[in-house]
């Protein structure tokens, strides 16, 4: 069935500051269809997307809806028209209830304009049990709510708008896989009411498991649309890359040596339980487990975040107690966040000075900086590292999100660590720049460098990790070599809390 | 390639909590305010009963509702995410046209309606300058402040306003035995309050101070808001002009001293984030009333005149701790 | 946790309280000498006193020509300031050579009057007329000044006098102080319980007031009894709050209050206007005429104790003329002040204006400022 | 670019107060001489040394509304421990100055350990610290301080006011602090992004601390350098010159929500201000005229650097 598009876009372009960010690019999508938007960071993507639900207005080309043309002035102008989106960065008053995120600027009122509160609460709890969610309370603060819970409400308030078209931008870039599953079973249910869904993921399972068609776009420009079933997922790389991809997780082969790190039984708060576990040279030790199980805390309080309130922690059999990040920093251990715009990178700032921020005094004599010094470590990581960027005065903000990625990691590699926690390390990253980011990981372990690797995405942990730690409700519930992991053992382990299994 | 984990659809419903656990976390500032002016009544009123005779009562609550009037649009401007620190320059300016029309012999409503609707007009320059030029408010408002002043004084010499019809005083009658200012402040409370919390409008002002832009991605006109929000606040700089230029027969055609610091401090004191996106206008009432209770209180309890206001910053440090210490408490 | 503050709070406020209960001067007073008068209306005896103001250096001989010459009060926008601004110009009117313009600070604030001076002084005046915000303060500016060649003459508040060359003094002290309490006394009788308005404790002329009152009260109406003294800014409705505040706090005991500010006063009688206790409670302070009128007309306040600000800053232009023409020298013990006639030289280098005016129903309505 | 952007605001300052120089020098034949302009420096330092300080806190997201009250502390002290507890003169100045650095700790300490927003706490301590000069000092001034105490106020050496080299100097080195240091890239980084600085293991409480004592201190230098130049304590001196320097910082380019701000660019701030006061007070405007075109020029001019700002990256 191949039904009219409900919304067109032809010959779309824009352009920032001078720079094409987008060419001359075609989309559609029909009704009850699932139509995959593909690209690398810096291909379009958001360009389009943002164009779609009226937040930038194109240089050129134009937007039809059910055939006949129209101009988006505004988002308000998008959602009248019946187009909504969940953007990556989710939307939300973290002050405001549930019910108020997912009205707001569209409630349903009484006559006199007063605010229907009671409708507002009804249908908010009807829209969530549409989507399954019946354990989410209407008047709870969003503040209080996982990230999981708070992608539901987006798409609640998507719903609530009656929308005939649905944007999500990387919708499970922050799930873990049980969240991931859930989703799609929501926007499969979607499909099934005929709402057309724009999905835009790095995930080529997600991909290949819900939809219908599939365009790909590359540096702005439009490179080709096809049935989900004409292509294959080497296909769809290359095409996305513009050259072939050998592999996704190139697991170099080190040799693994003393132990670097062991942890004896540490505690902080609810999330770090009685955790023991140690790391050796050159060896990738990946940590898996669902969101607020306990892997970050666990890194934080490794990185002096979060003090460790017992448990010993030794580096290279010394005992140390880290009670900053600075003091981590100090002991040799790296820490490169999950959250990379808050807590990686300081956006405003210029490539050079990120690179130099965590070994400042390495810049530096006495007080002063060596600027001259400075840009020629950060000249080497750029080019060793391959960031693609116009200089190293150019501010972070600016770049691509793998980009972004690498300069967090050739700051910490500045501080020469011998441990480097990598805290989802390829989340929001493009296929390219995956692929080299764990070719770096792999370079790094050569050189002798101990690896703590967290990640959601268990592809990533089963591809890269030398062993696997599996953490469940604070607690280790599974340690796992490289030659016994599969995805039934380390799944099982992660939700092993519920039985009460764990010492 | 991707792994099913299998999960039951629901997990266990949370359970709505109680209405004084709701009840804490979403007025736990305001009631750290109430409990310091319960505390404090309660004391000073061991050491001198006449502090809760009604002449007091009248003098804590009346006599500073102009304080609370201005500051319910100051906490509304906070929550939006901005700062006004010319509202005492801009209360000194209405109060003077306000007077100059009644004693020039307008009726005493169009005296009353003036600085209402000169407030909005002024700051919806603010709001503009604000909103659609981009300029951080506590500049523009750091230069309004400025401009008021100095014209303020061009203008009007400093002369006092004298000879006021009775009719135009306002703030020394009563409604039902209750003096205006403090039916003024009370009603201004409840429907400010009752509109920040259910109408769409009041909503979206605490929506644009938590994300501004993720209010203008959700269709929210935030450059609209922005300006009316200051619009309102005008309005309500308008109003605490009434109480403030009818409460004596003479206007003091000057910029009161420190008003904007005391209704900035009153609003913060009273719950309102300084980033944006919390607080409520009961919190920046009940502060006014705990700073007059405060001022009163330290008369009553002989506290040397010398040491006055070095209590007065020790009580309200105290109360900023203890309301810090209850959100560590929390988290 | 919030209690123990609390308590300890105001354990600390007691204490700092009870310490301070145990000085018997009046909160608000200065520690410099007093010299209260006598008790009946013999006059004081002033003793003859060599001239003690400084004098310009090369000042150009400026006989008989315009003088150009700035006005720099405490502060501009309050009515009193008005006042004295409105008597220079008269007089400037009236002499004809003198080309004046008022202008200060808006704040009475001590680091803007001195900028202010600079700037006249660079801009190169002929003469500065001042009310000093600080005595000590200001001094340096003004003998920048007269070493500028330019003539300096003060009036309301002074400087240290070699910082100046002459000063108008509106009413001496003790003079105020003596008007004040004697009216007081006759509203509340001689054992009646008064409390103080002021502006800030830091306001040199108030403090002066006060430490003379309080010298002048224990030397003749000694059963008369203070209880407080609370500050109020410049503001009128914290004075108006403030008031309210003793009124409820010693009820019937309070009899009488003192407003020592232009701004206290008036609204200190609003305060016992609007409490109905007019005729319970007596308002004496110093006030101008035009901000008190309804209170004295309501019969609410029986004596405003002012002198005339506006003769203040048309006998202060004259002074300013005279010296810039030499009739005034050092060692003159007259002064001739237009229609106000000759005035006295006192203590070295002030001109006394002479006794404070005592407004009552009767003559308030002849003054209009 | 961001450092581009921030010369631009600094460029077009600098040549609106050439502008204004040559404007006003033409108003008032007086107003550019070396003499006139010397005393402007005289009557800007204590300003001046509180709004470096209040760059950098600025900078850093922060700010301090106590200095005036820090100020007008250290003046009493100076004077009380020198009268009344009899310490010599310049024993009692230094232990003014300790105090006042102390009260800026304080106020460090609120903010980094019971993480009061800054405004909050020194709204707090502004009442606080000038509570405490009003009672140390039971409202009495002191006076009469010796000569030579005078030189650091109303003297002049080499012919210059001899706080103006004390202002030069503390500028001199806070730019350089703030341009070549890891502790002005510290300051920057906190204001930009305060979390993840606090993750690249910069010691950002440590920082705050030390930033917010050394406002304390330079509000406590102003204050003994103000008592020098007036002569007199009294504990009211100071009052709202928080808004005078806040003023200054911001005309000069550093953004109020931190990560950005240059000390070169307060001083032009500042000076311009000086430069309107005096200059229009010489061309005959009043006083109160001149508070009103200086609010008028500070919107203008972050409206104008805005429009350039916008015009260059659009």
């Amino acid at each position: 069935m191949t039904a009219a598009p409900y919304v067109s876009l032809t010959g779309m372009s824009k352009s920032f500051v001078g720079v094409k960010a987008l060419k001359d690019v075609s989309f559609d999508v029909r009704p009850g269809e699932v139509h995959a938007l593909l690209g690398e960071n810096g291909a379009g993507k958001s360009t389009l997307i943002k164009m779609m639900s009226g937040l930038y207005s194109p240089d050129a080309g134009t937007i039809t809806i059910d055939g006949k043309e129209v101009r988006f002035a505004s988002t308000r102008d998008a959602s009248a028209a019946g187009i909504a989106t969940v953007y990556q960065e989710l939307l939300l008053f973290p002050e405001l209830t549930v019910a108020e995120n997912v009205f707001l600027g569209n409630y349903p009122r009484r006559p006199g304009g007063w605010i229907d509160w009671s409708e507002v609460r009804a249908r908010t709890r009807a829209l969530l049990d549409q989507l399954d969610t019946f354990d989410l309370d209407v008047d709870a603060k969003v503040l209080t709510l996982s990230v999981a819970q708070r992608q539901r409400v987006e798409i609640a308030k998507a719903l609530s708008k009656d929308a005939r078209i649905l944007i999500m931008d990387e919708p499970t870039a922050s799930l873990v896989e049980s969240d991931v599953q859930r989703l799609m079973a929501v926007v499969r249910q979607l499909r099934e009411r005929g709402v057309g869904i724009v999905y835009v993921s790095h995930r080529m399972p997600e991909i290949f498991a819900l939809a219908d068609r599939v365009t790909v776009l590359r540096d702005g420009g439009y490179v080709a649309t096809r049935d989900i079933g004409e292509v294959d997922e080497a296909e769809l790389v290359s095409m996305m890359v513009g050259r072939p991809i050998d592999s996704l997780f190139p697991k170099a082969e080190a040799a693994i040596g003393d132990t670097v790190l062991e942890v004896k039984n540490l505690n902080h708060g609810r999330h770090v339980q009685d955790l023991s576990f140690s790391l050796r040279r050159g060896e990738i030790l990946g940590v898996a487990g669902l969101v607020g199980s306990g892997r970050t805390e666990l890194a934080l309080t490794l990185f002096g975040m979060t003090p460790a309130t017992s448990g010993s922690i030794s580096l290279e059999g010394r005992t140390v107690s880290i009670t900053s990040p600075r003091q981590a920093r100090d002991l040799g251990i790296a820490y490169v966040p999950e959250d990379r715009g808050q807590q990686g990178l300081v956006k405003q700032m210029a490539i050079r000075k990120n690179v130099s921020m965590a070994s400042i005094e390495r810049f530096s004599s006495g007080i002063f900086i060596k600027a001259g010094e400075e840009a020629q470590r950060a000249l080497d990581a750029v080019k060793r590292l391959r960031v693609r960027c116009r200089n190293i005065a150019q501010p972070v903000g600016e770049l691509s999100g793998g980009n972004q990625q690498k300069v967090v990691i050739a700051k910490w590699l500045e501080t020469n660590p011998k441990v480097l926690i990598l805290d989802e390390p390829t989340r929001g990253v493009d296929v390219g720049a995956k692929a080299e980011i764990h070719t770096i990981m792999g370079e790094l372990v050569k050189q002798g460098v101990a690896i703590l690797m967290i990640s959601s995405e268990l592809p990533e942990v089963l591809g890269m990790s030398d062993r696997i730690l599996v953490i469940s409700g604070g607690r280790l519930t599974g340690e796992i070599d490289r030659a016994d992991a599969t995805p039934e053992r380390v799944g099982m382990a992660m939700t092993a809390h519920q039985s009460g299994e764990a010492a | 390639m991707s792994v099913i984990v299998d999960l039951p659809p629901t997990r266990p419903a949370t359970e709505r909590p109680g209405f004084l656990r709701r009840l804490f976390a979403d007025y736990g500032q305001e009631l750290v305010v109430l409990a310091a002016i319960i505390v404090l009544f309660a004391v000073v009123m061991l050491v001198n009963p006449r502090f809760i005779s009604a002449n007091n009562l009248t003098t804590i609550f009346a006599g500073n509702a102009y304080i609370a009037v201005a500051a319910i649009g100051m906490a509304m401007v906070i929550i939006t995410g901005h700062i006004d620190v010319s509202v005492g320059a801009l209360i000194g300016v209405l109060a003077t046209i306000s007077g100059t029309l009644a004693v020039a012999g307008y009726p005493v409503w169009i005296a009353w309606l003036a600085p209402v609707l000169v407030g909005m007009a002024v700051n919806a320059c603010i709001g503009a300058l604000v909103a659609y030029a981009r300029i951080p408010s506590i500049v523009v408002t750091l230069g309004a402040l400025s401009i008021m002043r100095g014209g303020l004084i061009s203008f009007t010499g400093g002369t006092w306003i004298t000879d006021l019809p009775p009719a135009f005083l306002i703030a020394q009658k009563s409604v039902f035995g209750l003096p205006v200012p403090l039916v003024f402040m009370v009603v201004l409370t409840v429907l400010a309050a009752l509109w920040m919390r259910y109408s769409a409008f009041g909503r979206s002002l605490y929506a644009i101070g938590g994300n501004a832009e993720a209010a203008l991605a959700t269709g929210i006109p935030v450059e609209r808001r922005t300006v009316a929000v200051f619009v309102i606040h005008g309005a309500f700089a308008g109003l605490a002009t009434i109480l403030f230029a009818t409460q004596l027969q003479v206007i003091q055609s000057t910029v009161p001293p420190n008003l904007e610091l005391t209704v900035i401090t009153a609003a913060v004191i009273g719950g309102v984030s300084i980033l944006g996106g919390s607080g409520t206008v009961i919190g920046s009432t009940l502060a006014t009333i705990l700073f007059a209770t405060i001022g009163s209180a330290l008369i009553f309890v002989n506290v040397s005149a010398y040491w006055l206001r070095a209590v007065i910053g020790l009580l309200i440090l105290a109360t900023v701790l203890a309301d810090m210490l209850r959100r560590r408490g929390r988290l | 946790m919030r209690n123990r503050v609390l308590s300890a709070l105001l354990a600390l406020s007691f204490s700092t309280s009870l310490s301070h209960a145990q000085s018997a001067a009046w909160t608000g007073g200065d520690d410099l000498p007093t010299n209260p008068l006598a008790c009946d209306a013999t006059p004081a005896t002033a003793a003859a006193k060599p001239y003690d103001g400084g004098s310009p250096t090369n000042a150009p001989d400026r006989k008989g020509k315009t003088l150009k010459v700035v006005d720099v009060p405490k502060l501009v926008g309050i009515g009193y300031f008005n006042a004295t601004s409105k008597g220079i110009a008269d007089a400037a009117k009236e002499i004809g050579t003198i080309d004046a313009k008022t202008d200060g600070p808006s704040k009475a604030n001590i680091d803007d009057q001195i900028t202010l001076i600079d700037n006249y002084i660079t801009s190169g005046v002929d003469g500065i007329l001042f009310a000093a915000n600080d005595p000590v303060a200001i001094a340096p500016v003004l003998k920048k000044a007269l070493a500028a060649g330019i003539n300096v003459v003060g009036y309301d508040a002074n400087s240290t006098p070699d910082a100046r060359q002459w000063f108008v003094n509106q009413a001496e002290f003790n003079g105020i102080a003596k008007a004040m309490v004697d009216s007081m006394a006759k509203e509340t009788g001689e054992d009646g319980a008064f409390a103080i308005v002021t502006s800030t404790f830091t306001t040199p002329n108030q403090a002066r007031w006060i430490a003379e009152m309080a010298a002048y009260q224990a030397k003749c109406h000694p059963k008369m009894k203070w209880l407080e003294t609370v500050e109020a800014q410049e503001d009128n409705i914290l004075s108006f709050n403030q008031t309210n505040t003793l009124l409820n706090k010693y009820g019937d005991e309070l009899k009488g209050v003192f407003g020592m500010t232009s701004v206290a006063t008036p609204a200190a009688a609003d305060a016992v206007t609007q409490a109905k206790k007019c005729g319970k409670v007596a308002v004496v302070g110093l006030a101008t005429p035009n901000a008190m009128k309804p209170y004295v007309a309501a019969d609410c306040v029986k004596s405003v104790v002012l002198w005339n600000p506006v003769d203040l800053g048309y006998a202060a232009a004259h002074v300013l003329r005279a010296v810039a023409d030499g009739t005034l020298a050092p060692g003159a013990t007259s002064v001739k002040a237009g229609k106000l006639g000759d005035l006295s030289v006192i203590n070295g280098s002030e001109i006394l204006l002479g006794a404070p005016t005592v407004f009552s129903k009767d003559n308030i309505n002849n003054f209009d400022f | 670019m961001n450092w581009k952007s921030l010369l631009r605001h600094e460029t077009f300052l600098a040549l609106l107060l050439v502008v204004v120089l040559i404007v006003l020098s033409f108003q008032s034949d007086r107003f550019f001489t070396v003499s006139n302009l010397l005393n402007q420096g005289r009557l800007m330092t204590e300003i001046g040394l509180i709004a470096i300080a209040m760059t950098f806190v600025i900078a850093t997201g922060g700010i301090d509304l106590s200095v005036g009250s820090i100020l007008g502390l250290t003046a009493i002290l100076t004077g009380v421990f020198w009268q009344n507890v009899g310490l010599p003169l310049p024993v009692a100045a230094v232990a003014a100055i300790a105090v006042g650095t102390f009260a800026g700790f304080v106020n460090g300490l609120i903010i980094t350990r019971f993480t009061v927003p800054p405004l909050i706490a020194t709204l707090a301590t502004l009442a606080l610290y000038r509570g405490l000069a009003e009672g140390i000092s039971q409202a009495r001034s002191v006076r009469g301080y010796p000569d030579w105490f005078y030189v650091l106020g109303q003297g002049e050496v080499l012919g210059v006011p001899t706080q103006l080299w004390i202002l030069a100097a503390a500028a001199i080195i806070a730019s350089i602090i703030l341009a070549y240091t890891r502790w002005g890239r510290t300051v920057y980084a906190i204001g930009s992004n305060e979390v993840a600085s606090r993750f690249s293991g910069l010691s950002v409480e440590k920082t705050k601390l030390a930033l917010y004592t050394a406002s304390g201190f330079a509000a406590a230098l102003a204050g003994v350098i103000f008592v020098s130049r007036v002569s007199t304590t009294r504990s009211d001196m100071g009052t709202g010159i928080e808004l005078d320097a806040i003023t200054a910082v911001v005309l000069g380019g550093t953004s109020i929500f931190g990560g950005r701000g240059t000390i070169a660019g307060t001083m032009i701030g500042l000076c311009l201000i000086q430069a309107l006061k005096n200059g229009l007070s010489l061309a005959g405007v009043k006083g109160d005229g001149t508070i009103m075109l200086i609010g008028a020029v500070l919107i203008l001019a972050i409206l104008a650097s805005n429009l350039f700002e916008r015009s260059g990256t659009r």
